[in-house]
């Protein structure tokens, strides 16, 4: 499962993507990852607001994901 | 309305957006471009970067249009923005609008441009002369 | 705000109006055109004939720019309207405005060509397929 | 005294300019003005508004009028 990350998200994991292996246990759900991502980066827990996309939308804390999805970290937007 | 031009771009031609928009059935068109400005709070930007996750952003665009097209009738649409680095002045976004009547336009313009800063996934860096900084991201 | 564009032609070159109002204490720009619709009242419009009282008008206009100043801070400003005879979806006047902020931006452009329409001494006869008729000259 | 016309004031009086020579009595004030115009053309009196400047600035009724003033008759504006 690969996640991506954008603007600030990218600054604070230090690359473009993360990536779970087979090996470690998937996040299960939005809410889930979100969880996991502010526990190992806790530069997360204070932006403004921190959203996630599957398959290029925005997508709840219920939504469950599986490894085939398109994932998205989408800190707060500032385009215009 | 016709199929709307909805693109993300490097390079911004404003000239060309009024061909774009011209329609014999409209009587007016309004057109807004963001553009880099010099300052802000009072600091000298040097320049701003744009970033797009560029598959969501056009969906999301194009939402902005449909949205738009069950408030107003809109005759043509255009919603363009830059990516990548851009001095000051340079326009980064232009979104216009022709319709019949000239309130549909004004409206429908600016509730487009407000929306998509709300709702599309670009960001915008700002470089100033001793640190850079990710616009809106923290409170 | 620097000296504004004010000026009433033959032709509106739409293409020029952004770098007439690009500037870099500027984060907006927002830029109404007006032009010639095919249908008025269900009814097909051949063209229009724009004439002007052209001295007082510019005063008028003028005067437009200065009161929008008085309640908005812009930074550069164009007010062009032409005149003769234009074909369907020709451009007959445009009206920019570029600010700091988008908020003044659409409501200084708004608030110019709303006023203009009130108060500029410039008249419009549409011609129809069979007649011509002064636009606004009968309740 | 010249009083100029635009739009369907021209077409109502035929031409582009009414001249009130020395002979006649001038018209002394906008009100006047417009009192003769309607009396002379009623189709004046039919416009949405009727309207005259003095030196390129729209005139009251009670303002005065002198031979070497730039008057104009302003039927209803219809610009932009």
């Amino acid at each position: 499962m690969e996640v991506l990350l954008f603007g600030i998200a990218k600054d604070i994991v230090g690359k473009s993507e993360i990536r779970f292996s087979e090996a470690d246990t998937l996040p299960g759900s939005v809410g889930d990852l979100k969880r996991r991502l502010i526990a190992s980066y806790p530069e997360f827990g204070k932006l403004s607001s921190l959203a996630v996309a599957v398959n290029s939308e925005y997508a709840t804390d219920a939504v469950f994901l599986t490894k085939n999805d398109e994932i998205a970290i989408i800190p707060p937007v500032s385009g215009g | 309305m016709e199929k709307p031009i909805i693109e993300i771009v490097e390079t911004i031609d404003t000239a060309r957006v009024y061909d774009e928009l011209s329609d014999a059935k409209s009587g007016g068109i309004c057109v807004f471009v963001g553009t880099v400005r010099d300052f802000t709070n009072n600091e000298s930007v040097i320049s701003l970067e744009f970033e797009a996750y560029k598959s969501m952003a056009l969906k999301e665009m194009e939402k902005i249009v449909d949205q738009a097209a069950e408030k107003w009738s809109m005759n043509k649409v255009v919603i363009r923005h830059a990516v990548g680095l851009k001095k000051v002045q340079e326009p980064v976004v232009v979104i216009g609008v022709s319709t019949a009547h000239r309130d549909a336009c004004f409206a429908a313009c600016r509730y487009m441009i407000d929306t998509l800063k709300e709702t599309v996934p670009i960001w915008k860096k700002e470089m100033f002369e001793d640190k850079s900084v990710w616009v809106s991201a923290h409170p």
